[in-house]
């Protein structure tokens, strides 16, 4: 029986039982990996001291497609990347092409893309929350989550048609005016939803389960985040105040008032009181919004046929999960030259590696549910 | 009465039968399983005898405790290594010595009890609530031994956490 | 139908048309029936026949309000002097294109020149880092790395040049977010990034032959190689 | 009837009886309970639950169990077929095995044994080894895994429940449930009133015994699937299945008898008379809960959209109709044949009641981790019982020496152990907050 372990331990710490370290694999296809992500562990016993993510299996070459269609045809496939924020896609992308032209959405627009893209915040954080707690065991929270956001998608059906991928923003603007009834549901939606997000917080956050479960789990100090480039509600966690919406105001943001919920520990606890508490902001935004959208012209004067004058330009927004951008290079020609999507989700996978290390098993499920990735966007 | 000595037969044969079965199984875990039955066949005996409190005891302390330690000891130290060592050691000539030492033993134990093979007269009546006589027996009557028992116990399981604490 | 014109243009102008031109032909037939079943209904009948008849004119006209003139303005300001001064002529140029500042350096400075912005220009985050790939110039990758400055609130774009085989230095020491980014890199493009811990594909298949977002990489002919490979038989392509 | 056969095997006559109905009815509860599990997670969850077949998805258990027993029964092919066969039947042997001692009605009980508790106690402790075996005999590593886990996790709540259920005993004197129950009747005052925090303990240790609620931990951990059950189906998987949910009953049964007083009517000292009948008012009200149960179903019956769901719905109604006719009728019957008829109700009563906290739990709490659960049992429910315990002792002895009265020292007790409990939880929360430190 060796000493007691003073020494660094060897690569194989082979205990009384025998019980060398083991490789253990989760997924592609497990219930708990938000999609086709396999992860590669290896273990001491329960602990877990080196994990790889293996991904690339829902690789569709989505940067390779842009190049040979014109840039309203490519609209539709940046739905399909981050499947649950599909409007919030649609926005960074029209924006940047605007950007590129170096014109502007009218006013009107702006306004009506900005409750939408809220809205779909919401959404996005609903689902993370739903799949996150029943990961860790609570049966309930899911259905009441699904619930909610069962209203945002009829929202979204009544406007454009689509539940999912809706393709509800066109180059220059909107593509429908919004349809007569649309305050009225909005507002019927945020008056409803602050009870409901009581009702989340009385089932979950003063549950010592839940707490027990969630703090000192997955830890990611400040200046990891940084140094990893992990940017959303998983940097806000970790102490870092910043939102691009009031860093880089885009679309109407400039003109609402609204928080930027921050915490300092970025444990799994504190990723999910900061993404509660940016669901209040957001209803916060929808209702300054609905308040009086402004009347005017709802697309800008911009040709059927967009030709780009030569150049590049990068333009990056506020997603659901951390900064999405679009690096856009044109040549002049009606078909993007290069077209590279930041994807949040994949950079901050990447930190999954710094949370896990040194934590238990059962935390890894509470690690990627805290990521909050969804594996359309990591693979692209 | 029939249904009594039947009963009896019918325990103390499986208890037998099951044993040598353990012994002979090559198969660890199929070992433990007979050693289960043994058990619980004597225990069996035990409530024959009118014995409740006997009975529950064996179960409870021989088959719910020290044979789970077993099984779980047995699981957790991976066996394909010890099954292919060769089971038995060659000290046949000991062995031998031993087996007719012990023949001799129950021969002379069979003679003399020779009367009552077959049990024919009934076991006197115990009291209905053994429970609390062998409650009095432990606390009353042998309060001491029952303290260093439990002294000894203490001081064995404080060893094994002590052990196991150095090595994690 | 309302793309078709302006497809041949943009097939014979573009100057990637050589290997590109055989697939090319065929996207005609395909885009056609999308952007049909795109235009929505609503879009009144009588424009839509107007639009292909005069395909110039729109060109002209669209963008009145174009305010970006086609070529960048060279930038000169402080932080691109100060670069200047420290790393001299490995900066090539800086320009400021869509209100955004790029600045060229030359690729083998690349890490000195990163440490340098993340050190003293307190750009602490590497935004993304990616690849375009200009087949006809000699040196054909550009790699850009865009990084992003809490204090200053402001982003800065650094492009090198990077030859074929040519490794570019790998900055993964500076940014850990560089790992994932920079492998992603080499998968797509096969740009060698020099000391980088684990460099292997992302997201392609290990075994995957060619890199994908090359713009000589033929889909057709992957895809006919890998039928012919796989399943032994010709594919119908 | 009584002379042909001789006294003795008469003796066994009833026994065997009351076991027969037990086996044979067990199954059935057991699928009513999984049916009334799923309506009660679907209506915390604001959904409808199972609805389509039989009338509100009343006919759903017949539908799994012909479906249960349809699957195919795959066996691994490296398994070890005889302990593979044997551990589901080491399980439901065991767990049916616990039914001999509980008392369902001052009558119906198969054997009045002087250490009934401890029989229960020790049976259904044998429980372990059909999950054990289980796991090994799967021959894989993850459902070996499994399965110790949930031994290790039986094994230290069994502690834990154990003490919670001596401190109902020391009230009781005696170990048989019958004089438990009795024991009850005596004092005039249900044990749970005595010892509520026994009572919490015994719950706490029993939803971990059972595998279920927070504690679920060996079926629900991300890379164990579904634990020692995983490479079983089919039948051989609701055998298991339905160990589980006899174990669930028992439990609930030695709480009811401990603590809620078994069959006895909520009560059960006071006698009142309705005017101009000799019914007291508590007696009557199980016949009158249930007419109105008939009541409602039968009012549904015509309502539901399928014909064969109407003829269910009104035979459901027609059932609950017979009951209650039975219930009332022993009002009139005499004082024995009233006792043992709604004893039994109340004890059903009861053990449902006490389920459906299993439920709520169930969706209300996410799942512990192992070592926090491991925590739990060892650091703060044994200590607390024995704290508990010993206060209890203290208590009854002033009780009986000083001639206070019992609820007064009773009370005192509890007190002191609240502040144990708060002390043991303080410290506990300091512990856990550090998980990662503490093993290195």
């Amino acid at each position: 029986m060796s000493d007691p372990r003073t020494t660094e331990p060897t690569n194989v710490s082979t205990t009384v039982l025998g019980a060398d370290e083991i490789i253990l694999n989760m997924g592609p296809q497990h219930p708990s990996t938000h999609g086709v992500l396999r992860v590669k562990l290896k273990l001491d016993g329960e602990r877990v001291v080196d994990s790889e993510c293996i991904i690339g299996y829902l690789h569709r070459g989505v940067e390779k497609i842009a190049e040979h269609r014109s840039y309203q045809q490519f609209a539709p496939y940046v739905d399909r990347m981050d499947y649950v924020a599909a409007v919030s896609n649609g926005l960074g992308y029209c924006e940047a092409v605007e950007k590129l032209l170096g014109t502007e959405a009218p006013i009107r627009a702006r306004v009506v893309r900005t409750i939408l893209t809220e809205l779909q915040r919401i959404a996005s954080h609903l689902l993370w929350l739903g799949t996150h707690a029943l990961d860790i065991g609570a049966l309930t929270p899911v259905f009441y989550c699904f619930r909610e956001r069962e209203e945002i998608l009829k929202i979204f059906e009544k406007y454009c048609g689509a539940r999912l991928t809706t393709h509800a923003f066109r180059i220059g603007g909107l593509q429908y005016e919004t349809y007569d009834g649309f305050e009225q549901d909005v507002k019927r939606f945020c008056d409803d939803f602050v009870h409901r997000i009581d009702e989340y917080e009385t089932l979950l956050t003063e549950n010592r389960i839940w707490v027990g479960r969630t703090k000192g789990v997955g830890i990611l100090s400040a200046a990891d985040a940084i140094a990893l480039g992990v940017t959303g509600p998983v940097l806000r966690a970790s102490g870092v105040k910043w939102d691009l919406r009031k860093a880089m105001p885009y679309a109407a943001y400039d003109q609402y008032k609204f928080e930027v919920p921050t915490r300092e520990t970025g444990d799994t606890y504190d990723r999910y009181v900061v993404r509660m508490e940016e669901m209040r902001q957001s209803r916060l935004i929808c209702l300054q919004g609905i308040e009086n959208i402004p009347t005017g012209p709802i697309m800008a004067r911009i040709g059927k046929v967009l030709k780009p004058p030569p150049g590049e330009v990068y333009h990056s927004i506020e997603a659901p999960k951390g900064e999405l951008g679009y690096y856009i290079v044109s040549d002049g020609t009606t078909q993007p030259y290069r077209v590279r999507v930041r994807p949040p989700s994949f950079i901050n996978l990447q930190a999954f590696d710094k949370m896990a290390r040194g934590s238990l098993v059962a935390d890894v499920v509470a690690i990627i549910g805290t990521i909050d990735i969804v594996l359309g966007e990591v693979d692209r | 009465m029939v249904l009594n000595s039947i009963l009896f037969y019918f325990f103390s044969a499986l208890a037998v039968g099951s044993a040598i079965l353990m012994v002979t199984r090559r198969n660890v875990v199929h070992g433990a399983v007979y050693l289960i039955t043994t058990l619980l066949a004597t225990a069996g005996v035990f409530l024959l005898l009118q014995a409740e409190f006997l009975f529950i005891v064996q179960v409870i302390l021989y088959v719910g405790g020290i044979m789970v330690l077993f099984v779980f000891v047995i699981m957790l130290v991976n066996l394909d290594v010890s099954l292919l060592q060769y089971q038995f050691n060659r000290q046949r000539f000991v062995a031998g010595v031993l087996a007719l030492a012990l023949g001799a033993q129950i021969f002379v134990a069979i003679k003399m009890g020779q009367k009552s093979l077959f049990p024919m007269t009934r076991v006197p009546q115990m009291s209905p609530k053994n429970t609390e006589a062998v409650a009095d027996a432990l606390f009353g009557h042998f309060m001491l031994p029952f303290e260093i028992a439990s002294i000894l116990l203490l001081v064995a399981m404080i060893g094994a956490v002590v052990m196991a604490k150095r090595r994690v | 139908m309302a793309n078709d014109p302006s497809e041949k243009d943009s097939a014979s102008k573009t100057p990637a048309s050589g290997a590109v031109g055989k697939p090319a032909a065929e996207k005609p037939v395909e885009p056609s029936q999308a952007p049909s079943a795109a235009a929505n209904p609503s879009a009144p009948p009588a424009a839509k026949p107007a639009a292909p008849a005069a395909p110039a004119t729109p060109k002209a006209a669209a963008p009145p309000a174009k305010e970006a003139p086609p070529k960048p303005l060279p930038l000169d300001n402080e932080l691109v002097q100060r670069l200047k001064a420290r790393f001299g002529d490995a900066i090539h140029e800086a320009t400021l294109d869509r209100k955004q500042a790029i600045v060229t350096i030359a690729a083998d400075q690349l890490r000195e020149i990163s440490r340098y912005c993340r050190d003293d220009e307190k750009f602490d985050m590497l935004v993304d880092l990616t690849a375009v790939d200009w087949p006809k110039r000699e040196k054909r990758f550009d790699v850009i790395s865009i990084l992003y400055s809490f204090a200053k609130n402001e982003r800065v774009r650094l492009k090198a040049h990077a030859g074929e085989n040519e490794p570019v230095p790998s900055v993964c020491e500076i940014w850990p977010a560089a790992n994932w980014l920079e492998r992603e890199c080499y998968d797509m493009f096969g740009i060698v990034f020099e000391g980088h811990p684990k460099l292997t594909r992302i997201l392609m298949p290990d075994e995957w032959q060619g890199y994908p977002l090359r713009k000589d990489y033929d889909i057709l002919k992957q895809d006919t190689d890998w039928v012919r490979e796989n399943l032994g038989i010709e594919s119908g392509q | 009837m009584q002379h042909l056969l001789s006294p003795s095997i008469m003796r066994l006559v009833l026994p065997v009886l009351y076991a027969v109905v037990i086996v044979a009815v067990l199954p059935l509860m057991a699928g009513y309970i999984v049916l009334m599990e799923r309506k009660v997670m679907a209506d915390m969850q604001a959904r409808l639950g199972p609805m389509r077949v039989g009338p509100h998805g009343l006919l759903q258990p017949i539908a799994d169990a012909v479906k249960l027993l349809l699957k195919e029964d795959i066996i691994p092919e490296k398994a070890d077929r005889l302990m593979f066969w044997l551990a589901p039947l080491v399980s439901v042997t065991m767990a049916l095995l616990a039914y001999a001692a509980l008392p369902i009605g001052p009558a119906f009980q198969i054997a009045d044994l002087n250490i009934g508790l401890l029989f229960i106690l020790a049976v259904s402790s044998l429980g372990i080894y059909g999950i054990v075996l289980g796991g090994w005999a799967s021959n894989s590593h993850y459902s070996l895994l499994g399965a110790l886990r949930s031994a290790a996790q039986l094994v230290s709540y069994e502690t834990a429940a154990g003490l919670g259920l001596i401190s109902a005993l020391l009230l009781a004197g005696s170990l048989s449930m019958h004089d438990i129950v009795m024991a009850q009747y005596d004092q005039g005052m249900w044990f749970i009133f005595y010892v509520p925090i026994g009572f919490f303990i015994y719950m706490v240790g029993s939803i971990a015994e059972t595998n279920r609620a927070p504690f679920d931990l060996p079926e629900a951990e991300s890379e164990l699937v579904a634990g020692y059950m995983t490479e079983y189906s089919g039948f051989r998987w609701s055998l298991y299945f339905l160990a589980e949910y006899a174990n669930m009953i028992i439990v609930a049964g030695i709480a009811t008898t401990l603590f809620l007083g078994g069959w006895l009517r909520p009560f059960a000292g006071y006698h009142d008379h309705m005017p101009g009948t000799s019914i007291e008012l508590l007696d009557a009200l199980p016949a009158l809960l249930v007419f109105g149960v008939a009541l409602y179903c039968l009012f549904l019956a015509p309502k539901q959209p399928v014909r064969i769901q109407k003829i269910v719905m009104a035979l459901v109604g027609g059932l609950c109709l017979a009951i209650a006719g039975v219930l009332a009728g022993s009002l009139f019957a005499s004082p024995a044949v009233l006792q043992g008829v709604h004893g039994a109700f109340w004890f059903l009563a009861k053990v449902f009641g006490y389920l459906y906290f299993f439920l709520w739990f169930r969706f209300t709490f996410p799942r512990y981790r192992f070592d926090q659960l491991m925590r739990l049992g060892w650091r703060f429910l044994i200590p607390l019982a024995l704290v508990n315990l010993i206060t209890m002792a203290i208590a009854l002895l002033i009780s009986r020496e000083w001639g206070w009265s019992l609820r007064l020292t009773s009370i005192l007790a509890i007190v002191v152990t609240l502040a144990v409990a708060m002390f043991l939880a303080k410290n506990d929360e300091v512990d856990s907050a550090v998980p990662v430190a503490e093993s290195e």
